[in-house]
């Protein structure tokens, strides 16, 4: 069977949404199996990490890697694939910028045990946590580490795309497999090394269908204290919050289409070095106040601009985490 | 003490761990004891704090992509309750629509692709047919295309509604923000009529297949996949089974009522108890008790699953699935069904459900209503969100600070409600099928039919789909050398 | 705590003001403390928040940013944009446990030459007193598997 | 991301020891063998230090290692770019590299002369230079913007400096557009009747100039107009002027008058005359008028209410009347405009406690300038309200709204010498007893002095303080009639009650009502006191921010009429400069929009003070005029798609810049 190139996917700590996101390409996905020889993908069948070992470096010509960096096991998979694939792509947006867990690089992993076992149903007066290894009657019993960090893909190996989204949209997937497809066949080039696929290089607002006009506002709100919104008008500009005009297009704008703001999961625009940097010059640009007094009222409207504006981003942001996460003293 | 053997069961590759089972034999090769582990954690109830509560439909969505809906309701019921608000009542319809759309899909997924192959091909069938593709050839070819409809359909309801096919964006404190135009709803009207048939053409062929088969009925009845355990389940004010809202009912091993709470009182009655050796806790009844992994009315372990909503419920609030649902306890021997494997039955019986449910709500006069939204008006503090996800009773719970920014957040995972179960069910499949060091032919995919059944997805506690779990199983003797290798494929 | 810490500071001066006024200080020789290194700019405007982001996250404990009083832009009023973007970087910061007071924001007029040295040397104070920042190369060093299990262990 | 790039252009840089300016805190010998060691692979291929980089000997040493060593980039580390970026810049240019590619670093203003500790001077100046080379390898090449220039020139405002500024344009053979928004030209000082201190008749001067101006073919007067609308940039301006309907046609008139003798209805003019006389609804503010054109004033006029009367139309010789006309809005092109608005008066009515209108003996300052004036409505009687009776005593009170903060903090400047003159006048016309309620005199231009000793010498009696209040609240019989004026003499230290007949308030100046909405269509801003801002108060007082837009005369704060005129006279040596040299060059600092990658958020549109960011509806994308944007870079750092970048100041120079900076030595 095995001229076909060879394909795989992977996830490391992720939701599974890209997976369902790949399977909702429906018939597109016969494609991919007239085309490529699936030698890996764990969701879809049997997957023996040794096999992939004992594959030549190189011999997979397509991997999709999905998820972040969340502990050891993680990276060293991600190493293994790197090594096993000619194009390795940074799938979704955990594996690109963090995604929704990268949040915990707010806080130390000492602080998310604090927490999720002392919640208010968790019934443990002994202060158990799991431990990476533990002695029971029978013998020992062995869990994977946390790394104190979440990482994003190409903070650990070398990556040849990004692809984001949480998840990619379908027919963007779909456009994708399309294009390597005719790069097999000759009929297409790659683009340049480095490059984001699956996507738009502006941002959401050039998709979105809403009137946009020369914005001021007085005054931002949180979307269920001023909905329904007018569906014709741009949700910025009726003070809700829409991370739209910092993020990345090729969703088609699908949450400010069905009433609701943007919050940020295809990541920056081109060329962008810190998302929520955009994010947060962006809003102060179209408060219309000049005393300190009366924009600080108004940035109040934003409540939590740290997790407003790195929602998706914080693992690959410039700063990347919160200072308590790596500083005892920080606070 | 004597060294033991150990046999490990990985689910998916030994390095990954996605969750893995540790079984240790004594020196007579028999199983001393065995361990579910579930190797992940991502601090969602710690990096919630602090975020706008009308966040968190979005922000829990991302706990799971396979059931993110369940997420996402529960999320913002509990939203609703923080500001003490009451959605408008086509809101609820809206929200309940999508509900439904998401229930067929995900049930059509697993009975096809996952658990019912079991059945359709027979536990014992060569594994390379035992999958989507032999059930296609058995059961012929137009399933495969029913099968890929069914999830679209239920997609498409799902995208309609909110949004995006994965991730839902539009559940907000006091209702929804999208309004369904009346084409939309057209369409999903017809599409729920479709479901209604498949459903009911699905239940045909789990009569015809499987009950008309001696073999397959003795193995549901068998002892192997048998727990007296307490069943918990949703239920609206008549005692029917509902996904969206209700209270939680809860009977004990006889079947008889042992609780019905309301969200808000869930701490009352839930406990969850912590192991060293993994990442996911173990919830129990707090009233009862935890005894560790035993059966029985005296152990606060309970099951959350389609068969337990049935157990727990006193019948379908839908005339089609009232009648699937009578018919699924005469054929059985009456309330309550121990027999874990006939889950996958109770899985068709809701999916019955859900397609009715879906064409009556998509027929309800206020549907296309464009009151979609209340304002809270009340200062946020304290709310329980309670959904009945697939896998199991899903509760949110959130206070916040006068502001609405999250001060403390505590979730109650489906899969994780039935990680005891789980955790028995392997354990009692292991010892009844590994004897002397040697595992009995169709070991592994009886052990694995263990937990299939509750179709775990460790999405939601970790971040695995329920794949048809492929197994490995090595056994090693004293001396530690691999004597056997088996070893099921799924491609 | 052998000798006492030394904090680099980042400043941003916008061209027609508060670069000015660094002049005005420098022909004056008014004395102050050696700390800030000031990067010039057209305008207060021109501040990108990315800038204050990658001072901080390349070894800068803390960044100043300057521009011309309110009224007085050369630019008419961009100075105000910067001073919104400034309020909400800040709040930003503190949601990532860095102290609002590592990032200042001072109007300065050509003229004010002694202004700005005494704003700058008492920065440098704050600073000071703040303590190092010392935030980490994230890029410089991957967390190498053993630390990473120290790490984990003292947490776990 | 500014990786390291194998091949980065090659840089040269230069430490001066400025003497021993620099030398003398900062070790440059060693800053620059640090430099040629540690940043080799940043690009640079030679450092070296010299005394005196600016000398001729310095300049030649660096265009040298252009042309020997090749260089791509020079960087200067010296003095502060204000002073010699341009030297700088010139001498890569003169070696024939592009100016652009040169940076300086300062290391005197802000590091020799400002620091006290030589290990930390060196140190700050080895971060600040490996931020500049590292900066520079990602300067490009810019070219100036050449626009050429519109000959055209509008000028806004028909007093005298508008006027004069007019005059010396059309004079050199440029057209003008003159626009005035009264009928007639000729400002406040039509309505003079003596200017100080040389006493001439204000009428007598201004009229000839006036007269120069309606007639001058190069001179498009446009009176009884407005400009509504403004668009373009410095060489290339688009002028909408909204000439208001005068329902008198200028091809007919010939001003005989008998329209006015005509007309039934009787107006208070309460500009021209102050509110002291009558004009009729159809009219022209004084006899001297240019143009003679009269106007019908439609709020007033008996047809335009009532829809009877027509009286002008039925006696006009030549049908020059003409209900039906309407507004006409032209377009015109011009290069440049001279902006000489004028001033506004202070409403004395703000100041209760001196009885402005309450007491009908206290006048304004304007009030006497018509009393006293021959054209006058009491043909230069100066008299009491009734129009008859001569006053024995006149109150000159000074400062009436200046230099007070509860009203303007400035000085209106030529309050004093018009207070002086009064006195003059009154004394010549009256021989009534006058005071001068004064806080300071101040008299300080050419033989201004001279006249306050003269009116001292007439015997009118000054009185250093601030006066409280007027009133007709009389404590003595004797004084029953009189105003009497409490003050503080300060200079006796007591509380006096002066009895006077007559007061005058010397009202000062007060920037235009709508100068904010003049400033803003025409892109120049206010100082917080309303007046128009120049570039510089004292180097460059004509021009402003906004490149091609000049002000004149009070426009830009008060200013007696010499000055007035010279600033117009300046203004317009400025016009004529640029037009001379047929282009502007402007600096190729701008932003400009990738628009690819513009969503069409319009974020950025309503962040430029100067228009240059105009939003395309059909492409849904925004766009920067380049010789609109002053290049402030504001937009830049707003782009939330970073689809905006800005030369000279792009991203990437920053960001190396930071790095540099922060580069551990």
């Amino acid at each position: 069977m095995s001229d076909k190139p060879k394909f795989a996917m992977y996830w490391a700590a992720s939701c599974g949404g890209c997976e369902i996101a790949v399977l909702n390409i429906h018939e597109k996905i016969l494609d991919v199996d007239a085309n490529f020889d699936v030698v890996f993908w764990p969701v879809a069948m049997d997957a023996k990490y040794k096999d992939v070992e004992e594959m030549e470096d190189g011999s997979i010509l397509l991997t999709l890697f999905n998820g972040s960096m969340r502990n050891q096991e993680n990276e060293k998979i991600a190493h293994l694939l790197r090594r096993k694939s000619k194009i390795l792509v940074s799938f979704g947006s955990c594996a690109t910028e963090g995604c929704i867990p990268g949040l915990a690089n707010l806080f130390p992993v000492s602080e998310i045990f604090d927490v999720a076992y002392h919640t208010a149903s968790t019934d443990n007066p002994d202060n158990i946590h799991p431990v990476p290894s533990f002695e029971v009657p029978e013998g020992t019993l062995t869990i994977p580490i946390m790394n104190p960090t979440v990482k994003t893909l190409a903070q650990v190996v070398d990556v040849d795309y990004f692809m984001p989204g949480c998840p990619p949209e379908s027919h963007q997937i779909a456009a994708v497999v399309d294009l390597v497809i005719q790069v097999l066949q000759g009929k297409a080039q790659l683009p340049p090394k480095g490059s984001v696929i699956g996507a738009g290089q502006s941002t959401v607002c050039d998709e979105c269908p809403r009137t946009r006009n020369v914005k001021l506002i007085k005054a931002f709100h949180r979307i269920q204290e001023v909905a329904p919104l007018d569906p014709a008008l741009c949700i910025l500009e009726q003070g809700v919050p829409c991370n739209g005009p910092a993020t990345r297009s090729g969703c088609m704008a699908r949450c400010p289409q069905a009433g609701a703001q943007c919050i940020g999961c295809y990541g920056p625009a081109e060329g962008v070095v810190d998302y929520g940097a955009r994010l947060i010059t962006a809003f102060a640009s179209i408060i219309d106040a000049r005393e300190p007094a009366e924009i600080e009222s108004i940035l109040d409207g934003i409540p939590d601009p740290t997790g407003q504006f790195y929602r998706f981003n914080l693992a690959d942001s410039l700063l990347r985490a919160g200072r308590s996460n790596w500083d005892k003293d920080g606070h | 003490m004597t060294q033991l053997n150990r046999i490990t069961i990985d689910p998916i590759t030994r390095l990954e761990g996605h969750g893995k089972i540790d079984i240790f034999l004594d020196g007579n090769g028999d199983v001393a004891n065995s361990y579910f582990q579930i190797p992940e954690l991502r601090g969602f109830e710690r990096f919630c704090v602090g975020r706008p509560v009308e966040e968190m439909p979005l922000l829990t969505n991302r706990i799971c992509g396979v059931c993110p809906e369940a997420h996402h309701m529960a999320a913002a019921k509990a939203a609703d309750a923080v500001y003490n608000v009451d959605p408008p009542r086509t809101a609820k319809l809206l929200r309940e629509l999508l509900y439904m759309g998401f229930y067929a899909t995900d049930h059509t997924t697993h009975f096809y692709a996952l658990g019912g192959p079991d059945f359709i091909m027979g536990p014992d069938s060569p594994v390379a047919e035992r999958n989507i593709l032999g059930v296609i050839h058995k059961v012929g070819l137009e399933i495969g295309g029913k099968v890929i409809q069914m999830r679209k359909y239920g997609h498409t309801v799902v995208e309609m509604i909110g949004g995006r096919k994965v991730h839902p964006a539009t559940s907000i404190p006091g209702g929804i923000t999208k309004i369904l135009s009346e084409e939309e709803r057209k369409q999903i009207e017809e599409m729920g009529r479709w479901a209604i048939d498949f459903a009911l053409f699905s239940l045909q062929a789990f009569k015809d297949i499987v009950l008309a088969n001696k073999t397959y009925l003795d193995l549901i009845l068998g002892d192997i996949y048998t727990h007296h355990t307490y069943y918990m389940g949703m239920v609206d004010a008549n005692n029917k089974v509902n996904f969206y809202d209700g209270k939680v009912r809860v009977v004990d091993p006889d079947g008889k009522e042992f609780v019905k709470y309301a969200p808000k009182d869930y701490l009352e009655h839930i406990a969850e108890h912590v192991e060293p050796w993994t990442y996911l806790k173990f919830p129990y009844l707090k009233k009862v008790g935890w005894k560790g992994f035993i059966d029985g009315r005296d152990s606060g372990v309970y099951m959350a699953t389609p068969l337990s909503r049935l157990n727990a419920s006193d019948g379908m609030a839908t005339p089609k699935a009232q009648e699937a649902y009578e018919e699924f306890y005469s054929t059985l021997g009456g309330k309550p069904v121990h027999q874990r494997l006939a889950t996958h039955w109770a899985r068709l019986i809701e999916l019955l459900y859900a397609a009715e449910h879906w064409v009556e709500l998509a027929t309800d006069p206020e549907i296309t209503s464009s009151n979609v939204h209340r304002v809270p008006t009340q200062t946020p503090t304290e709310g329980v969100g309670i959904v009945e996800a697939p896998r199991g009773t899903l509760t949110h719970h959130y206070t916040t600070d006068e502001r609405g920014l999250l001060t403390k957040v505590n979730l109650i995972v489906g899969t994780t409600n039935n990680y005891a179960p789980i955790q028995m069910s392997t354990n009692k499949a292991a010892r009844n099928l590994i004897k002397g060091g040697k595992a009995t032919e169709g070991l592994l995919n009886m052990v694995e039919m263990a937990f299939r059944v509750y179709d775990p997805c460790f999405g939601c506690a970790t971040h695995s789909l329920p794949g048809q779990m492929p197994l490995e199983l090595t056994i090693h003797n004293q001396d530690g050398e691999i004597t056997e290798v088996l070893k099921q494929f799924v491609d | 705590m052998s000798e006492q810490f030394e904090p680099v500071i980042v400043g941003f001066t916008c061209n027609w003001c508060s670069y000015r006024a660094a002049d005005t200080a420098g022909t004056a020789r008014v004395k102050y403390a050696p700390n800030v290194r000031l990067i010039r700019l057209m305008c207060s405007g021109r501040l990108d928040p990315t800038f204050v982001m990658k001072a901080l996250a390349g070894g800068a404990d803390g960044v100043l940013i300057t521009g011309c009083h309110p009224g007085d832009c050369h630019y008419i009023d961009q100075n105000y944009k910067a001073l919104r973007r400034f309020l909400l970087l800040r709040r930003t910061f503190t949601g990532l446990g860095i102290e609002p007071g590592r990032i200042k924001l001072i109007w300065a007029s050509a003229a004010e030459g002694m202004r700005l040295a005494h704003e700058i040397t008492q920065f440098v104070e704050e600073i000071r007193t703040l303590g190092p920042l010392n935030w980490p190369k994230w890029n410089e060093q991957p967390i190498e598997v053993e630390a990473l299990d120290e790490a984990v262990k003292e947490t776990a | 991301m500014s990786e390291d790039t194998p091949n980065k252009p090659k840089v040269g840089v230069y430490v001066c020891h400025c003497g021993s300016n620099i030398s003398g805190m900062v070790d440059v010998e060693d800053v620059s063998k640090w430099a040629r060691e540690h940043l080799g692979q940043e690009g640079l291929v030679i450092s070296r230090d010299y005394k005196f980089m600016c000398s001729s000997l310095g300049q030649e040493l660096i265009e040298k290692d252009i042309k020997e060593l090749g260089l791509e980039r020079v960087v200067v580390a010296a003095c502060s770019p204000h002073l010699h970026e341009k030297t700088f810049r010139n001498t890569a240019e003169r070696a024939g590299l592009n100016p652009y590619l040169t940076e300086m670093t300062s290391i005197r203003e802000q590091v020799s002369w400002v620091h006290t500790d030589k290990v930390a001077a060196t140190e700050k100046a080895k971060h600040l230079i490996a931020g500049t080379v590292e900066r520079i390898a990602h300067n490009e090449p810019l070219e100036k913007l050449k626009v050429p220039i519109n000959a055209n020139t509008l000028v806004v405002g028909g007093g005298i400096a508008g006027i004069q500024a007019a005059l010396e344009v059309a004079n050199a053979g440029f057209h003008v557009y003159l626009v005035e928004r009264e009928p007639s030209i000729g400002g406040h000082m039509s309505q003079f009747d003596k200017t100080f201190p040389t006493l001439d008749c204000s009428a007598c001067i201004l009229t000839p100039r006036m007269v120069e101006a309606g007639t001058h073919q190069n001179i498009t007067l446009l009176t009884w107009s407005e400009v509504v609308n403004v668009s373009g940039f410095v060489g290339n301006f688009n002028v909408t002027i909204r000439k208001k309907a005068r329902h008198v046609d200028e091809e007919l008139c010939t001003g005989c008058g008998i329209c006015w003798e005509k007309c039934p209805k009787k107006v208070i003019d309460d500009v021209y005359e102050a509110g002291l006389g009558y004009r009729k609804a159809v009219y022209t503010p004084f006899a001297q008028a240019v143009p003679k054109y009269p106007v019908i004033d439609e709020p007033n006029c008996t047809f335009f209410q009532k829809g009877t009367c027509k009286a002008c139309e039925k006696f006009c010789p030549t049908h020059a009347i003409d209900f039906k006309q309407q507004d006409q809005y032209l377009n015109v092109e011009v290069g440049n405009v001279i902006l000489a608005t004028g001033y506004d008066l202070f409403d004395a009515g703000k100041m209760t406690n001196y009885g402005y209108g309450r007491l009908p003996n206290v006048f304004t300052s304007m009030e006497f300038e018509r009393l006293s004036n021959a054209a006058g409505p009491t043909g230069g009687e100066i008299t009491l309200r009734d129009g008859k009776t001569k006053p024995q005593t006149v109150g000159i009170i000074h400062c009436v709204g200046s230099r007070d903060k509860n009203f303007n903090n400035y000085c209106s400047t030529i309050c004093c010498m018009q207070s002086l003159k009064f006195a003059h006048l009154v004394k010549e016309r009256t021989g009534a007893e006058v005071y001068e309620f004064y806080i300071d005199m101040r008299t300080a231009a050419k033989s201004y002095d001279e006249f306050y000793q003269r009116v001292l010498e007439e015997g009118t009696l000054f009185v250093r303080g601030k006066v409280a209040e007027v009133t007709d609240a009389v404590r003595l019989r004797s004084q029953k009639g009189k105003l009497i004026i409490q003050v503080e003499d300060t200079l006796i230290g007591k509380q006096r009650r002066i009895p006077v007949d007559m007061v005058v308030l010397s009202i000062g100046m007060e920037p235009r009502a709508d100068a904010k909405e003049t400033g803003k269509m025409f892109g120049i801003s206010c100082s917080t006191d309303g007046w128009f801002m120049e570039r510089h108060p004292k180097l460059d007082p004509i021009s402003t921010m906004t490149e091609g837009i000049y002000i004149a005369g009070c426009a830009s704060g008060p200013k007696d009429i010499p000055a007035s005129v010279s600033q117009g006279a300046a203004a317009a040596a400025r016009v004529l400069d640029k037009i001379l040299q047929k282009e502007v060059e402007l600096e190729p600092i701008r932003a400009t929009v990738d628009e690819a990658r513009c969503s069409g958020c319009r974020i950025c549109n309503n962040l430029c003070p100067f228009n240059a960011i105009a939003f395309i509806d059909d492409l849904a994308v925004t766009r920067i005029n380049p010789a609109l944007c002053q290049g402030c870079g504001t937009c830049v750092a707003a782009c939330p798609a970073g689809a905006i970048s800005g030369t000279g100041f792009s991203n990437d120079q920053i960001f190396a810049q930071i790095d540099g900076m922060l580069m551990s030595i």
